[in-house]
């Protein structure tokens, strides 16, 4: 009987450890690909019906670290008389007459958030497309978010393109 | 024919040993196991020295080479400069490639005796042949291909 | 000349250690076993709410954590010297002691582990200090003397398959002497790679080395006698080992007492006044207490050795090997904080006392230790049966 | 009306207006658009900078708040992250001092009165609504008006727009206006200047004109009038080569110890001194006008040996003195704060008076066309009335207003008490002060940076009072309450509020477009009109008259409570920031203590945090001890704010609040009290960081030789200089010029997001200060200060030893921590010489809402991460990223750190050491350059100038 305890004990051992792996992967990183959007926003049709450029609404992306989200107020200067039988632009106005700022969720994210500083600016004047690291966004009904945006492949693009490698250029 | 011959002592055993190997018999044919390691046995039977020697100095060699490789090649990789040191800064590296062979002679040579000692052989396990304290000198017949 | 009968009554009654359980052992484990876990359920509060629960503080970053770290170290690489170095001396007697000196390497090693995961910071990023590949493309620091760490704790484990068998046992304990003598090494550049007065120093690798043999053969002491006495080993332990043994413990207390008095001595002829003064206040600042204690138990205590009547009693060696390991243990503690309460500048000075926290985890380290030997005890053969039979049939 | 229709108002829609386009917050999971797009061009990462005014003391400097653009609590907002000084502002030129860089914690406050709140009959606060509180106020003005009480206003030192207010509501509404409070009142300083000269009033001292400076007990560089003019003047000062500046006081201050020679003086013995000057000048040829004869006569003229023998100076020091008065070309003499606040200060003050009229300073250096502005303030005589009237309840609604008199009168005049003799008592603060907590209804007040106004710092200036930040609770501005219930009085439904009224007064006074200036610039000088100052003769005989000069020296030993640089008098004690900063000269940080002399000490057997008791007649009072090298052995010194029980007396002449208690007896108790003083050693134990330091001074001939010659350099190194990519960071410390003020450290915690970790971290040993200020004793009759942070070692010893990488050296000569890589072996820390590295033991997030202070550019360390100084990298990447816009190198001048930007002496200089012709690599080749430990061969980039070598006098 002794000479099961050493057995008992190990096995118990790796059988926790397995659970807590298992556990971990499920929980890891769980933030989906595709949130679900207040409204039901499509860069399809604005970009690829209407041909609106990317600027139009991101208006800020080559003069500020962040691409920055169109105040309501834009959306509205169309959409006074553009589609508004549509249930979602009927949405858009609720919140424009209540005066509150539509909360739209975030796509895309850093895993460590806090420690990151990446400029849009820098990246647009360095010339790289948006599709670079957003996908072809003017096919997507939904936005939807195709880089994981891991330090690996920050890291890989900026290697490939001399670009700086020094850890302060994002980490602040 | 197939010989067994078993011995309480161990001075009859290596008495024993010694005829055997003086009337002819050929050591590869004379399989001998004891309770505990008789160095005598190795005189006698002129068994040649273990291989295993070489794979300790192959892993040996393995390791530094790789320590040496390692260190710098991820130094350079990412090139960061720390306390003013140049970016490959030998004596440390030295410290890390000495500990790499030691690291890998060890294994390697474990490795090399499991392989050379057929162990962990599933036979041995199964029907271990249980000689208790006593010395045995096995003797094979000549198999001729 | 002895005969079978003697190897069949050896077999019986080592392995009988293996059969008979006995109450105070299940006691005995379990307290180790309960110790083990509030040691445990401390770490993940300090995990949560942060190192602050430790007494640590700006000048003085590394403490008690630490001090258990290289403590640990030096008892497992004791274990392998006795079983390794004494091989290659064809040293007879160290049979007796082989198997419990190596089960000790290996637990020791298993407990110091853990000390550089408990005193980081953030705990759950230590993979960080492994040189895996990973997508960030960031690897370790080769030049940071806690990689060197790493590795080395790294053979230390790969040693366990020693005792296997006597062919190999030849090339590895070859290789395990220079190895263990270097693994120290690299655990005392922790310190003396550093620039800090009291740490950055070229005497480091001997005297810790020396100070692991030293404290290792003493815990080795402190775990035989008793077993000894509990498996009625009497017979294959003998005074005459442990008057071999005894004899090691007075040669390193020898060496290490020699140590610190180099230490003064170049702190003092060396014409450097940062060296001098921490000297100064290592022998008679706030921690002298502990100084003092680690002095009369390293130095002073184990010269009684030179009278043979003590070296061959059991009862003065067990007392003895206790408060050597105490001593040693204040001897890291010593070196690490005094070096780091007052350094270059004073207006950074400050003193450090451990909480109970840190206290809690030492003790639960103790108790991891002792609960795998014991253990151990169990489930195999304390002493190294084949070797016996070697040993008696010459 | 919000910001932007003021601004409209006013025909502003460019310069500062301040709604910012929208951005993100990274650490929201929400992205919050903005409904309305601004019509400014403002973005994240360019915060917007809005010049307004400090109103943490009467000093009233520029104040320039940093506004940063992010989400907080699902709102996106802009946010006041920093305070700086206004660049090129008459007072502060771009500083500010540690109150001011701490001044956030106050607008953030938790503890802020958030809506008006009225008593309940069981005597309870309860919330109500200002309609309520306004109709409840009104109708009791007029109650206690038909009860024949007189309603009084009672405020602390206001002027500008408000003042005119206040002068109108009052008369509207019946009310008699108090003179306003300040515990500060330079009473004898102004009844001097009164009787000498007509002007009771503190004139502004040209400092930065003088090439001899005596100061007498004035704390110039702390707490004096206007400690960041002044300090600011003191460097201008200094970098005249022949500048001597001779200090005298009975305590030990700060500014004694920057002065070329300090003299102790026995308390209360100045006027001998000054007489003893007087008549020394008078008799000289040199002075320019001589003092009528009769007052030289009712002027006792006492011997040299006298005066030595009273003051304690010795009589070589005092022919040093006087000999040097005599050869300066534009002298200045300044005697005011614990020299004045004495039963002889009035004495004091008007012989300085004499002096400054008999060597014509009052044509150059002292100033009374530009004055402080304090004509209203009052004296400790009108809280005398004040409680008078209060004990025979002749008082019916009292306001009290921006001050807290509660705490600052001293408790032997129980104002408190009295104060319940009062119908009713309004109170109109930001904060719930003791005095708020008497009060029947309490008005809570916008926090200057979130109101407008102006004040008028000195005659001359006129600051512009501006929001950064809508109101964030519902609180109002002081003008908007008084409009209101003149309103509310007179029945009238609509009005003005108190924005017209400002944009009314300031046409009438600038015309519109000084107006915009004066919102733009945060500020406008107006022509004064210029005064011929002359001894009024007849006032100053008729007062000498009935004066007798014979004063008795103190019954020593003495306490003297003096003004402390982190809480002023005590009302900036509530933020948390001041008291996470040690006090430079003793570097305790929480909790209250009293200095006691070395010498003392030893007698008592007293160490550091010992209790002791001071007894004063009935009165003891324990507290624990620093011991104070350098401080003269009779002298106890406690730091008002800190200490309200202690009982002081009036100069019943004045009013002027006594500083001293003589004649008290200090025992030990044998308690020891926890008390954390951060410094581990006052003693530099010939370390070699002090400049004075002999190793020093040799290590600093031998780096300059070095840098001469780079090939020596080379030579010396095992490994070759590693290579830097056009920029290599340096700084430069000149400690001739840094006063210690700890501006620095305020502005570090700020800009840095330093946690703030409390006191019981802080006994433990674990600040987390990035930047500190270390005092060390010289050989026991000076104290030398030095500065010391990250001194970013080319070789640095932390670098090597991590073994992820968490830290390293980046090629523009940066020793970068990465946070998120840190796993926290702390190694670095332990083989850091400087000792510089903070660990974060815990997370130590600021509670709400303080948090919305923290600087989005840069991150909030979590748990178990190393931290140091990083030379405001983020300010460097910010000035990058605009160079690489313009496709150019960065400039020199154009990253400025935030200790670099708050110094009031311009101590600091930062940039590129590899630019030959930048300031900071000119100043780092001069011969006084050294640097901190140089022979462990860490090669830094921080510069110490060593400094002048300086006499002192204990």
């Amino acid at each position: 009987m002794k000479r099961r305890i050493m057995p008992l004990v190990l096995s118990a051992y790796f059988v926790l450890f397995i659970i807590f792996v298992v556990l971990l992967a499920y929980f890891w990183n769980r933030d989906s690909k595709t949130p679900v959007q207040p409204i039901n926003f499509s860069h399809q049709i604005h970009v690829s019906k209407v041909g609106l450029q990317c600027t139009f609404c991101h208006d800020k992306v080559d003069k500020s670290t962040f691409a920055g989200i169109p105040p309501v107020q834009k959306c509205m200067s169309c959409h006074k008389n553009v589609k508004t039988e549509s249930p979602e632009i009927q949405k858009l106005t609720r919140y424009w007459e209540e005066k509150k700022p539509v909360p739209w969720k975030r796509v895309y994210s850093f895993k460590i958030q806090n420690y990151v500083y990446f400029s849009h600016k820098r990246h647009i004047k360095a010339g790289l497309d948006c599709s670079k690291c957003h996908g072809e966004v003017k096919l997507m009904p939904q936005m939807k978010r195709v880089r994981q945006l891991e330090m690996g492949w920050c890291v890989s693009c900026h290697k490939a393109n001399m670009a700086p490698t020094d850890c302060v250029t994002c980490h602040k | 024919m197939n010989e067994q011959l078993l011995f309480d002592d161990k001075n009859k055993f290596l008495q024993k040993l010694e005829e055997l190997v003086k009337s002819g018999v050929s050591p590869r044919n004379i399989a001998v196991s004891t309770p505990y390691p008789v160095h005598e046995v190795e005189h006698i039977l002129k068994t040649p020295p273990s291989p295993l020697r070489f794979f300790t100095l192959l892993g040996a060699l393995f390791g530094l080479l790789f320590g040496a490789w390692f260190t710098s090649w991820t130094s350079i990789n990412w090139p960061l400069i720390g306390g003013g040191k140049p970016i490959i800064s030998v004596p440390a590296f030295v410290i890390v490639a000495f500990e790499l062979t030691v690291l890998f002679g060890g294994v390697i040579s474990f490795l090399g005796f499991l392989f050379l000692t057929r162990l962990p052989s599933v036979k041995s396990i199964i029907s271990p042949e249980e000689y208790g304290n006593r010395f045995v000198i096995q003797i094979h017949s000549e198999e001729k291909k | 000349m002895r005969s079978i009968d003697y190897n069949e009554q050896l077999e019986h009654e080592v392995l009988a250690a293996l059969r008979k359980p006995n109450p105070w052992y299940w006691v005995a484990l379990v307290i180790c076993a309960l110790l083990f876990g509030m040691g445990l359920t401390l770490w993940i509060y300090q995990m949560l709410k942060g190192m602050g629960v430790a007494g640590l503080n700006n000048p003085v970053g590394w403490g008690v954590y630490i001090t258990d770290f290289v403590f640990w170290v030096g008892i497992a690489h004791s274990g392998t010297l006795i079983s390794a170095v004494l091989f290659l001396f064809r040293a007879k007697f160290r049979n007796a002691f082989n198997r419990s000196a190596e089960a000790m390497t290996i637990f020791a090693v298993m407990t110091a582990g853990l000390f550089p995961l408990i005193h980081l910071g953030r705990s759950w990023f230590f993979y960080w200090l492994f040189p895996y590949p990973n997508q960030r493309e960031i690897w370790v620091n080769f030049k940071s003397p806690l990689i060197w760490d790493v590795f080395s704790l790294g053979w230390v484990g790969s040693l366990r398959q020693w005792w296997h068998y006597n062919r190999l046992y030849i090339f590895l304990a070859a290789f395990a002497t220079p190895l263990v003598i270097s693994v120290h090494s690299v655990v005392s550049w922790d310190f003396a790679m550093s620039i800090i007065p009291g740490w950055h120093t070229t005497i480091f690798a001997p005297y810790f080395v020396a100070g692991a043999i030293f404290s290792g053969t003493a815990m080795v002491l402190t775990l035989v006698i008793p077993m000894r006495k509990i498996f009625r080993l009497e017979q294959y332990i003998t005074l005459n080992h442990f008057e071999k043994i005894s004899q090691v413990l007075l040669f390193t207390s020898l060496i290490v007492t020699y140590s610190y008095i180099v230490e003064f001595a170049l702190a003092f002829y060396g014409d450097h006044q940062f060296e001098a003064a921490h000297f100064t206040y290592r022998l008679l600042g706030d921690y002298q207490p502990f100084y003092i204690t680690m002095l009369i138990c390293n130095s002073l205590i184990p010269l009684t050795l030179f009278f043979r009547k003590l070296r061959r009693s059991i009862v003065y060696l067990f007392i003895l090997s206790i408060f050597v390991n105490i001593g040693m243990w204040l001897e890291r503690f010593v070196i690490i904080v005094t070096s780091l309460a007052k350094d270059f500048d004073p207006y950074s000075w400050g003193l450090y006392t451990p909480t109970m926290v840190e206290v809690g985890i030492t003790v639960g380290s103790f108790a991891m230790f002792f609960m795998f030997f014991l253990i151990f005890a169990k489930v195999l053969p304390v002493l190294s049966i084949t070797e016996l039979k070697e040993e008696a049939s010459e | 009306m919000d910001r932007r229709d003021f601004l409209k108002f006013l025909g502003i829609s460019s310069g500062t207006a301040m709604i910012s386009s929208c951005g993100v917050d990274k650490a929201n999971e929400k992205i919050i658009p903005y409904l309305i797009p601004p019509e400014q061009d403002v973005y994240p990462g360019k915060p917007v900078f809005y010049n307004t005014t400090c109103t943490e003391c009467p000093a009233n400097c520029g104040l320039s708040a940093r506004v940063n653009e992010k989400v907080y609590d699902e709102v996106r907002g802009l946010f006041p992250t920093k305070a700086e000084g206004v660049k090129g502002h008459p007072i502060n030129n771009g500083a500010l001092c540690p109150r001011g860089q701490a001044s956030l914690f106050r607008l953030y406050h938790p503890k802020r009165i958030q809506r008006p709140m009225m008593r309940d009959n069981d005597g309870n606060f309860r919330v109500a609504t200002w309609q309520e509180a306004y109709a409840y106020v009104t109708t009791e003005l007029q109650a206690a008006k038909e009860e024949k009480k007189d309603n009084l206003y009672f405020s602390g030192r206001t002027t500008g727009t408000l003042a005119g207010l206040i002068g109108r509501f009052c008369e509207e509404m019946g009310i008699e206006r108090l003179p306003e409070f300040e515990i500060f009142s330079h009473a004898n300083l102004r009844k001097a200047n009164e009787i000498v000269f007509n002007q009771p009033e503190v004139p502004h001292y040209h400092i930065k004109d003088a090439d001899f400076l005596l100061t007498i007990g004035a704390d110039i560089l702390e707490t004096f009038v206007s400690p960041v003019s002044n300090a600011a003047q003191y460097g201008e000062a200094v970098k005249n080569e022949n500048f001597t500046w001779y200090h005298l006081e009975p305590n030990l201050s700060m500014t004694g110890l920057k002065a070329t020679t300090r003299l102790a003086v026995n308390p209360h013995s100045e006027i001998y001194f000054l007489a003893y000057l007087l008549h020394a000048l008078s008799r000289s040829d040199i002075r320019k006008r001589r003092p009528s004869w009769a007052i030289m006569n009712m002027v006792p003229d006492p011997s040299a040996e006298e005066v030595s023998q009273k003051t304690g100076i010795s009589a070589e020091n005092l022919e040093h003195l006087v000999s040097a008065f005599f050869i300066a070309k534009r002298p200045l003499i300044i005697t005011g704060g614990v020299s004045t606040a004495q039963p002889g200060g009035l004495e004091a003050a008007l012989l300085t008076a004499l002096i400054q009229a008999a060597m014509g300073m009052n044509d150059t250096v002292v100033d009374f066309a530009h004055s402080q502005n304090y004509e209203k303030v009052g004296s400790m005589l009108d809280v005398q009335e004040l409680l008078e009237r209060l004990r025979n309840k002749a008082v019916g609604v009292i306001f009290i207003s921006r001050s807290n008199p509660v705490d600052d009168i001293s408790a032997n005049f129980n104002f408190v008490e009295e104060l319940k003799n009062a119908r009713l008592r309004v109170g109109m603060s930001d904060f719930m002060s003791a005095s708020m907590q008497e009060c029947d209804v309490v008005l809570p007040l916008s926090h200057s940076l979130e109101s407008w106004g102006d004040a008028a710092p000195r005659k001359g200036i006129r600051n512009v009072i501006q929001p950064a930040i809508e109101p964030q609770y519902d609180t109002r501005t002081e003008g908007d309450v008084l409009l209101e219930i003149m309103r509310t009085a007179s029945g009238q439904k609509q009005g003005p509020d108190y924005n017209q009224y400002l944009i009314e007064q300031w046409h009438s006074l600038y015309g519109e477009s000084e107006t915009v200036s004066l919102i733009e610039n945060g500020y406008i000088e107006e022509p004064v009109s210029p005064l011929s100052i002359a001894v009024d003769t007849r006032s100053v005989e008729s007062y000498l008259k009935n004066t007798d000069f014979s004063r008795e020296v103190a019954a020593q030993p003495v306490l003297i409570i003096t003004p402390s640089i982190r809480t002023y008098d005590g009302r900036s004690k509530v933020l948390p920031l001041l008291n996470e900063i040690p006090d430079p000269l003793t570097t305790v940080t929480y909790g209250e203590w009293v200095s006691v002399s070395a010498v003392a000490a030893k007698k008592m057997g007293l160490k550091d945090r010992d209790e002791i008791q001071i007894s004063v007649e009935n009165e003891n009072l324990n507290y624990p001890v620093k011991v104070q090298n350098v401080l003269p052995e009779n002298v106890y010194m406690v730091q008002r704010g800190l200490i309200y029980a202690i009982k002081t007396d009036i100069d019943s002449r004045s009013g002027e609040a006594s500083w001293y208690l003589d004649n008290i007896s200090a025992t030990k108790t044998g308690a020891v009290i926890p008390l954390p003083i951060l410094s581990g050693s006052m003693h530099e134990e010939g370390r070699g960081i002090l400049s004075s330091h002999e190793s020093v001074v040799e290590h600093s001939e031998h780096y300059n030789e070095k840098l001469k010659e780079e090939v020596d350099v080379e030579e010396e190194r095992i490994y070759p200089k590693h290579p830097h990519k056009n920029y290599r960071w340096g700084m430069t410390i000149n400690q001739d010029s840094c006063i210690n003020c700890a501006a620095c450290v305020a502005a570090c915690y700020v800009e840095n997001n330093i946690p703030v970790v409390g006191q019981k971290e802080q006994l433990q040993g674990r600040e987390m200060s990035w930047i500190r200020i270390e005092p060390f004793v010289r050989d026991d009759r000076d104290i030398e200060f030095t500065l010391m942070l990250c001194q970013q070692c080319d070789n640095a010893p932390c670098e090597p030893v991590c073994p992820v990488y968490a830290t390293y050296h980046n090629p523009e000569g940066l020793n970068v921590q990465v946070y998120n890589r840190c796993v926290g072996t702390r190694y670095c820390s332990n083989n850091c010489p400087y000792k510089v590295r903070r660990f974060n033991w815990f997370d130590h997030r600021l509670p709400k809402p303080w948090d919305k202070m923290y600087n989005p550019a840069l991150s909030v360390r979590g748990r178990g991460i190393m931290e140091k100084c990083t030379f405001c990298v983020q300010r460097i990447r910010a000035a990058e990223d605009m160079a690489k816009d313009e496709d150019r190198l960065v400039r020199d001048g154009e990253v400025v750190t935030a200790c670099q930007e708050t110094c009031p002496t311009k101590a600091i200089t930062f940039g590129n050491l590899m630019d030959d012709s930048s300031r900071v690599s000119q100043i780092a080749r001069s011969d006084e350059a050294y640097r901190v430990l140089e022979e462990l061969g860490t090669e830094p980039a921080i510069h110490y100038l060593r400094k002048k070598e300086r006499k002192s006098e204990a």
